[in-house]
């Protein structure tokens, strides 16, 4: 199992190292990135069935190699409940970017897929690492391949968007590293499961190295203030990029919260939590209110994935299993949801050339019909339809606020779980506003040849939205995988 | 004598060699105020040296050096001054500022 | 094990229908024939079987619970099984015969529409979601059919989404019933968190508080509103009446509307007094309000969607009076007739081309089976001997007027009120589509929103099939439970009904062209407005809404948005200021450096 | 008393000097053609070649100059190991690139390579002197050939320029910090590091508290021009831009190194009692010096001014750790730093243009250079690529952040974000396609950049050799 773990990254690290080298490579280049990402699926898929249900709580297929003993750092990696959905999740939508990006031919494909590698290698590593600093290090790879994803294939304003989301994400790693090594400072360990195991530090650092570590990772998720980065990053971004950067970047942030902030640091988890419970909420709203009001369809849905954030959050801070359980359940599902609705938008955007509302005119459903029924099951499914991935997400996040752990004040999260709800009502609100705007209303017959879905692009899609059913229908599926790991670190019987 | 006279003596002549390094615009004069504050260096030097009776007399030897890192200044700065000359005919101190930010 | 296949038969049906019914894929009027006519199998068959199932359950009426799994979320655990019981059988006995009826009608009532195959698709899966609720043994499991239920209203509702009004009624359906989900889903957590599960067999038997009983069953009240149209949640079904009829028949009358009033009569034990007060208080209001309403309604679908707003708050008065069997009686008697009463009304838009009475009148001729079927509906609103709804109106006022709970003058007076302006709308509707002058005249091709145009001949027998099958419970229903009949309520009701018809015959009688409405005289505007309600949610909840998400907008931009680029220009605005000190005068760098030094010195003794 | 010299433990110095002599000689007497510019370059390199394996084959503490009662001058252990094999390592690349400089033929051969190796001889022994009159000397050795390396360009406006510069404020800061010195001496009475140290420790002298603070603040100062510490930077752009780009990357990184190993030993050795005062200066000196070096890159089009701010910010991030005074935190930085630098000024050196623009599309026209600036600026502005930046911030932000200067921390984190918008901004130029034509450069400054970004390479991929050396 832990061969597997390091053929996870090694495979990536190589395939974008090939693809540097000058030579052939250059005109192969996507069909190179598919061989590379779909033996990368297959690994995981492989790591999926070799991993041991049973023992879901405990860390397996642990790699810890000394990696600089000067500094204490190992190359210690693992896999358990929380990172085993994500990192399946990681090599599906790569594997199925490059799918998309198999049908349409792009500029400069050697660069592209290059990033794409990297990219990958970066996010996989996040979810494997088990020592601060290795969490740091992937954390920060990820930075670079994006910067150049939206810089060099995205839209007009790329460059300021590009110029924003690395400097706003770099400052929320920097503190993160900041608190990092605070937490290194006072307890003089690196390693996450032993920190996570005993608790050596005091009330207060531990407060203290929650806020900074939170402030790093909520950069990230986006929580509600930090997150102004994260629309004019879509708007801009090409279709590749949004679909990685909503479906897998957005869930280190939240990844860290479940395993770095929450475990380590329980009584900082404890102090902040009606703080990150509030500022979830707001986020909740605000970016429901924020969608209702927007021009351009990108926007929409990044504003969208805040608000599916702030429901994340939330049960983030509710503290409870089954609080953490609907974060980590939102996480995955968000990935699916979102990154299946950035596909559909990009690939109007390809056929329109715009993706502001009003130009791309009304009546998809007559024009493009498996396009919008496509598009209509993705924002049903974001919506939080039951049966479908989104709901169990949310529902389980307002369960979590109704009843949040002991020391919580119960008064303030009731408040929380009816301003969730009532989140919810305007997600719905808005996303039915997007559809009839859009697929509903008058198309004047067949208009010029602008063809539907491609057979190249419904492989890309149709693995998304199977798998949203799935989860949609067959909640335990992954509520299996991560409640005995939840349960060990809250130490909740 | 005590120590204090000497010492007050080259405060002094260091805060002349300062206000002549950051009043006059000839860079020449320039040089030779920074000639003083190096001797008011020696004097304090020497006069520590003879108040502390070391017997490594590490004062007086330093001042050897400083007086040899004073020749060699002033050897390579008037060179320097010469090249200025050279080139921008003028060896106003503060007019030389063709290097500014932009 | 028979249950869970009742469920998932129609589920398949719905799966089949959407992928397979177009095989090869072609939008041509040959391919589109094809797909319709697989389609229809596709629709019908499992409907049908799932309905054959439902009666041989209520046949064995043996009450048992199948359980599928146990889905552990850390907390509570959610139990998705499906439980057979009495109540559950006879609700599924009525949304299966009417979801057959439905499915036959559309196939002739969608006939050469080229999106038929979605259409009876969603009447599928909207089945059976309705069966999922109607067996839920778990409140979270009842929940996922709940929300599924509506959203499969809002997509037949916007079936024939060119037409924006519709699209916009699709949506205020969602909305309003999603508002109220969110008040059922808080409902469920206090209750599940109370008992400690989600099973409904376990929160009957728990000991739960007084105070957090009234809590949840409040707030479950909330979705229940939402759904089955109470008074502060109703402006959407009038709206909802933008779907094609069938749709009406189904959803709006039949089956979605009565599921909150089947939740209320499946958890009544839970149910408190305080709660059945303010059922009642709504219910009374809502009750003669719908009734005014539907007699000022110039829109035959509005007329009968008002129609089942008051009949639905009649129920809930009568749950609220206590007698829950009696509600549960009318609730199928209702479903049976208010069914039957939009097939008819249908066969009758389809035939005159336009929903407005103004157009229809003198079809008693042209259209004698739809007169015979529509005849037996209106009797069963109004509750003529014969029709079930005269049994089912007796058992409610029996009840009510024994009810102990402490508004009963109230629940009793507006029933009774209710019942004389049931027979004045009822019989307007009657008398002016079928009597009178016949005003058929050469309308041009309808916009897509209204339902086609036929040339004068009767409805298509696939249309007619279904009307006769449901007139026949619509008549005969009301003898299966002769029980305890009480002659002396039934009298009264006969007689005040009666003469609200009579009043309007009359009326009627003077000028045959001119509508009865006029009797309201100075409350004809308000009544047909439904007393401004619409526009007060409008100006009270949406526009200020969509301002905010605008100022939202604003200040996102302005505000955290602007915070962010100002870092950026604080930062480059310092560097042009300390550019000034980089001006190239060397004499500048030493007097900085020697200043530097001084203050440094001055620090570090300060300091020290 | 005579004192016996360890030849070995002297042997660096010695070895640069006698070969600064000889390539000073053997300009006078051969002829001045090509071949002999080539192999006078050969000759000052193999004497540096054989100066850094006598450092590397030094191993343990060795003493030498000692006076029995007080202690030694010249001692070398393990950090003055180290700041000299980067003395030496920096002085081969500035030597290959100087071959490429001297190529254009109007500068004199023979003095150039005289001065350099004369500045690097000082810089060797800076970190192995243990007493202030040899800390003086050897910092001046390391500055006064600088000033004349800058002014060597024959009918150069700027150079002249900046060399005047350069020299004026580098005198002032000595004769600052010779008046420090002579302060302390007349306070402890010595002038061995130890001894002074010593010295301070008893508290009995009444008064001498504000005298030693003031003249610890002007020996400082003198260290505070060589690393262009904030009061002390004005001079760093204008210089760096007029000099010649060897002389610049000299300055950049081998004068900074000796001004920190100057720095480092000054108050970890003699003034560790004094600490309480000069650990808060030092940690607010840094954090300007860092913002300042930041904030004036910002807007910087010329590259080799951007490139002098960046080291001045550089500088800032390596002062950070000394005010917790554990420095060995400072000296794994300057290594890393060193590597990354001079890769840069390799290929600015080896691709030279007036403006960022002119480096637009780099990568596709010469892909070699293009990739190498790139990867030197991703590893200056700390980003994963360049694990070498990476590792460097991590060791000085562990060190900030458990020595508990919390908002040094948090001012850093800042800081690391404004340098990385200029950094990117650069190296984005450098992908973009665009086709400008591009000057030929000659052999040597290829393999500067080879083996500059071969070092920065080798730092990043294992970074645990570099910290392992320092113990």
């Amino acid at each position: 199992m832990s061969v597997l773990l390091v053929a996870l990254l090694l495979l990536p690290l190589l395939g974008a190292a090939a693809l540097l080298v000058p030579g052939p490579l250059g005109i192969v280049a996507v069909r190179f990135g598919l061989a590379v990402s779909g033996v990368v699926f297959v690994v995981a898929v492989a790591v999926a069935s070799l991993f041991d249900y049973s023992a879901a709580g405990r860390v397996q297929g642990t790699v810890d190699l000394p990696w600089i003993p000067w500094l204490g750092v190992r190359f210690h990696l693992g896999i358990d409940g929380i990172s085993l959905p994500l990192v399946v999740l990681t090599a599906l939508l790569t594997l199925l970017c490059l799918v998309y990006l198999a049908g349409h031919r792009p500029t400069r494909a050697r660069e592209l897929v290059f990033a794409l590698l990297v990219l990958e290698l970066g996010m996989i590593g996040t979810f494997l690492s088990l020592d601060l600093l290795l969490f740091f290090v992937f954390f920060e790879v990820v930075l670079i391949p994006m910067y150049f994803v939206i810089a060099v294939w995205g839209g007009e304003g790329r460059r300021r968007a590009a110029y924003k989301f690395i400097l706003y994400t770099l400052l929320g790693s920097a503190v993160l590293l900041v608190g990092l090594l605070y937490v290194w400072a006072q307890t003089g360990t690196l390693d996450m499961v032993r920190l996570a195991a005993g608790h050596p530090m005091g009330r207060t650092p531990q407060i203290l190295a929650f806020v900074a570590i939170g402030l790093g990772l909520a950069v990230k998720t986006p929580m509600w203030p930090l997150h102004t980065w994260l629309p004019d990053a879509h708007t801009e971004a090409p279709t590749v990029g949004s679909v990685l950067l909503a479906g897998v970047l957005l869930k280190m942030g939240t990844y860290g919260f479940a395993r770095v902030a929450i475990p380590i640091l329980p009584e900082g988890a404890a102090a902040v939590a009606p703080w990150l419970g509030a500022l979830a909420v707001v986020g909740i709203v605000y970016g429901a209110l924020a969608c209702l009001a927007q021009r351009d369809l990108k926007r929409l849905i990044a504003y969208s994935s805040v608000g599916h954030m702030g429901f994340v959050l939330l049960g983030f801070a509710t503290l409870t299993p089954v609080g953490i359980n609907a974060a980590l359940y939102g996480n995955v599902a968000h990935g699916l949801i979102t990154g299946l609705l950035f596909f559909l938008v990009g690939a109007l955007k390809e056929r329109y050339g715009t993706s502001d509302l009003d130009r791309l005119g009304s009546g998809l459903l007559g024009r493009l019909p498996h396009v919008a029924s496509l598009l209509t099951f993705a924002a049903v499914a974001s919506l939080g339809l039951p049966g479908l991935a989104g709901f169990w997400g949310e529902m389980l996040a307002l369960q979590g606020a109704y009843a949040p752990a002991a020391g919580l004040p119960r008064g303030l999260f009731l408040t929380f779980m009816v301003i969730g709800g009532l989140g919810a009502v305007l997600t719905a609100a808005y996303f039915l506003v997007m559809l009839s705007r859009l697929t509903h209303g008058p198309w004047g017959g067949p208009g010029p040849t602008i063809h539907d879905a491609t057979p190249i692009e419904l492989t890309a899609w149709v693995p998304l939205v199977v798998l949203i059913l799935v989860f949609g229908v067959w909640p335990s599926a992954l509520l299996g995988l991560t409640t005995p790991a939840v349960q060990a670190f809250l130490g909740v019987p | 004598m005590h120590v204090v006279y000497p010492a007050v003596v080259a405060a002094l002549l260091f805060s002349i060699g300062v206000y002549g390094v950051l009043a006059r615009r000839n860079t020449i004069l320039v040089l030779m105020s920074v000639e003083l504050m190096l001797n008011a260096v020696n004097l304090n030097l020497v006069a520590f040296d003879v108040w502390l009776r070391d017997m490594l007399h590490s004062g007086q030897v330093l001042t050897l050096f400083v007086i040899v890192i004073a020749a060699a200044e002033v050897g390579i700065g008037l060179a320097i001054v010469l090249a200025v000359f050279r080139t921008r005919k003028a060896i106003e101190f503060d007019r030389l500022r063709e290097l500014g930010e932009p | 094990m028979i249950v869970s296949l009742v469920v998932v038969l129609p589920l398949a049906g719905a799966v089949l229908g959407l992928l397979l019914s177009r095989r090869p894929h072609g939008r041509g009027p040959a391919e589109n024939l094809a797909a319709n006519k697989r389609a229809a199998w596709f629709g019908v068959l499992p409907t049908a079987l799932s309905t054959a199932l439902i009666g041989w359950l209520a046949w064995e009426n043996t009450p048992s619970t199948s359980v599928l799994t146990v889905i552990d979320t850390g907390g509570i655990a959610i139990t998705a099984g499906l439980e057979v019981a009495e109540l559950s059988v006879l609700t599924a006995m009525l949304v299966g015969v009417v979801a057959l009826a439905v499915q036959v009608y559309s196939v002739g009532y969608m006939r050469g529409e080229s999106r038929y195959p979605s259409f009876s698709a969603f009447i599928s899966l909207f089945t059976s979601a309705m069966l999922l609720v109607v067996f839920a043994a778990d409140l979270l499991v009842l929940y996922v059919g709940w929300e599924i239920m509506g959203l499969c209203s809002y997509l037949l509702v916007g079936h024939w989404w060119e037409e924006r009004a519709n699209s916009r009624a699709a949506i205020k359906a969602f909305l309003v019933t999603r508002l109220g989900d969110v008040g059922f889903l808080f409902g469920i957590f206090v209750l599940g968190f109370a008992a400690g599960s989600f099973r409904v067999a376990d929160i009957l038997v728990a000991d739960i508080p007084e105070s957090t009983l009234v809590l949840a069953t409040l707030l479950l009240l909330a979705g229940v509103a939402g759904k089955s149209a109470q008074v502060p949640l109703h402006t959407w079904l009038p709206d909802a009446m933008a779907g094609p009829t069938p749709i009406s028949a189904l959803i709006h009358a039949a089956t979605m509307v009565a599921a909150g009033i089947f939740v209320v009569a499946r958890l009544y034990v839970l149910f408190p007094q305080p709660t059945l007060d303010v059922l009642g208080v709504a219910a009374a209001i809502g009750m003669l309000g719908a009734a005014l309403a539907a007699f000022a309604q110039t829109d035959l679908k509005r007329v009968l969607a008002y129609s089942t707003i008051s009949q639905l708050a009649y129920m809930a008065a009568a749950l609220a009076g206590g007698a829950r069997d009696a509600a549960v009686f009318h609730l199928v008697t209702h479903g049976a007739f208010k069914a039957l009463l939009f097939l008819c009304a249908g066969a009758v838009i389809h035939h005159v081309g336009s929903n407005l009475l103004g157009h229809m009148g003198g079809l008693r001729r042209p259209m004698p089976m739809t007169f015979w079927a529509m005849t037996v509906g209106y009797a069963a609103l109004i509750g003529l001997p014969p029709a079930s709804g005269f049994f089912s109106k007796d058992a409610i006022l029996y009840g009510l007027e024994r009810s102990s709970s402490p508004i009963q003058l109230l629940l009793y007076g507006s029933a009774l009120l209710t019942v004389g302006v049931t027979g004045a709308y009822a019989t307007r509707a009657w008398l002016m589509t079928f009597f009178g002058t016949g005003k058929i005249q050469a309308l041009p091709e309808p916009a897509p929103g209204t339902a086609h145009v036929f040339d004068g001949r009767e409805a298509p027998l696939s249309m007619l099939w279904p009307m006769g099958v449901l007139a026949i419970p619509a008549l005969l229903l009301g003898f299966t439970d002769a029980g305890e009949f009480h002659l002396a309520p039934a009298l009264t009701a006969l007689v005040v009904a009666l003469l609200g018809a009579a009043f309007v015959y009359v009326v009627w009688r003077g000028a045959p062209e001119r509508d009865p409405a006029r009797l309201l005289g100075a409350f004809r505007d308000p009544c047909e407005q439904a007393f401004y309600v619409d526009r007060l949610y409008a100006v009270v909840f949406v526009r200020p809404v969509l301002a905010l998400a605008r100022g939202v907008v604003r200040t996102d931009d302005h505000v955290v948005d602007g915070a962010v680029r100002g870092t950026g220009r604080a930062a480059v605005g310092l560097s042009g200021l300390t550019r000034h000190l980089q001006n190239g005068n060397a004499q500048l760098y030493v007097t900085g450096l020697l200043a530097g030094v001084l203050l440094i010195a001055v620090g570090a003794v300060v300091l020290g | 008393m005579i004192q016996s010299i360890d030849y070995w433990a002297i042997a660096a110095p010695l070895i640069l000097a006698l070969a600064a002599g000889l390539v000073l000689l053997l300009d006078a007497f051969l002829p001045a053609r090509p071949g002999v510019r080539a192999a006078l370059g050969c000759v000052t390199l193999a004497a540096l070649v054989a100066a850094f394996v006598v450092v590397v084959a030094q191993r343990g503490v060795r003493e030498t100059f000692c006076v029995p009662s007080i202690g030694c001058s010249y001692v070398v252990d393990a950090t003055t190991i180290v700041f000299a094999g980067l003395a030496l390592g920096a002085g081969a690349v500035v030597v290959l690139l100087s071959m490429a400089q001297l190529a254009e033929g109007d500068i004199p051969v023979g003095e150039w390579y005289f001065l350099l190796l004369a500045a690097l001889a000082g810089a060797v022994t800076l970190p192995a002197s243990r007493d202030l009159i040899m800390l003086v000397v050897a910092l001046e050795l390391v500055s006064l050939p600088v000033v004349a390396l800058t002014a060597l360009r024959r009918y150069d406006g700027r150079g002249a320029e900046a060399a005047l510069k350069l020299f004026v404020v580098s005198v002032v800061s000595t004769a600052v910090m010779l008046f420090g010195v002579s302060l302390l001496y007349g306070v402890t009475g010595a002038v061995h590091l130890d001894a002074i140290a010593a010295a301070l420790a008893q508290p009995e002298r009444p008064g001498a508290g504000p005298v030693v603070a003031v003249g610890a603040v002007m020996v400082v100062a003198g260290f505070g021009f060589k690393i262009a510490a904030v009061p002390f930077h004005f001079w760093a752009a204008d210089v760096y831009q007029g000099a010649p780009i060897p002389v610049a990357a000299l300055l950049s990184v081998v004068s900074k190194a000796a001004g920190f190993a100057g720095l480092i030993l000054l108050l970890t050795q003699a003034l560790p009692s004094e600490s309480a005062t000069w650990t808060p200066i030092v940690a607010v000196l840094a954090a300007l010096t860092m913002t300042v070096g930041n904030v004036l890159a910002l807007r910087q089009i010329h590259p080799v001014r951007l490139l002098a701010w960046s080291s001045v910010a550089q500088s800032g991030y390596i002062l950070a750790p000394v005010a917790t005074t554990d420095a060995q935190a400072a000296t794994a930085y300057l290594v890393f730093y060193a590597a990354m630098n001079l890769t840069a000024f390799a290929v600015v050196m080896a691709v030279p243009h007036d403006t960022l623009d002119g480096y637009r599309g780099l990568v596709s026209a010469r892909p070699v250079a293009g990739l190498a600036l790139a990867f030197a600026l991703i590893c200056l502005a700390g980003l994963p690529p360049g694990l070498a930046g990476l590792f460097a911030k991590v060791v000085v932000f562990r060190e900030v952040v458990a020595g508990g200067l919390g908002w040094l921390a948090v001012v850093m984190a800042v800081n690391t974000v404004i340098g990385l918008y200029y950094y990117i901004a650069w190296t984005a130029r450098l992908f973009t396609p665009a086709d400008a034509t591009r000057p030929a450069a000659s052999g040597p400054a290829w393999i500067a950049v080879g083996v500059a970004t071969a070092v920065a390479v080798g730092f990043s991929a294992a970074p645990q050799f570099v910290l392992a050396t320092l113990g």
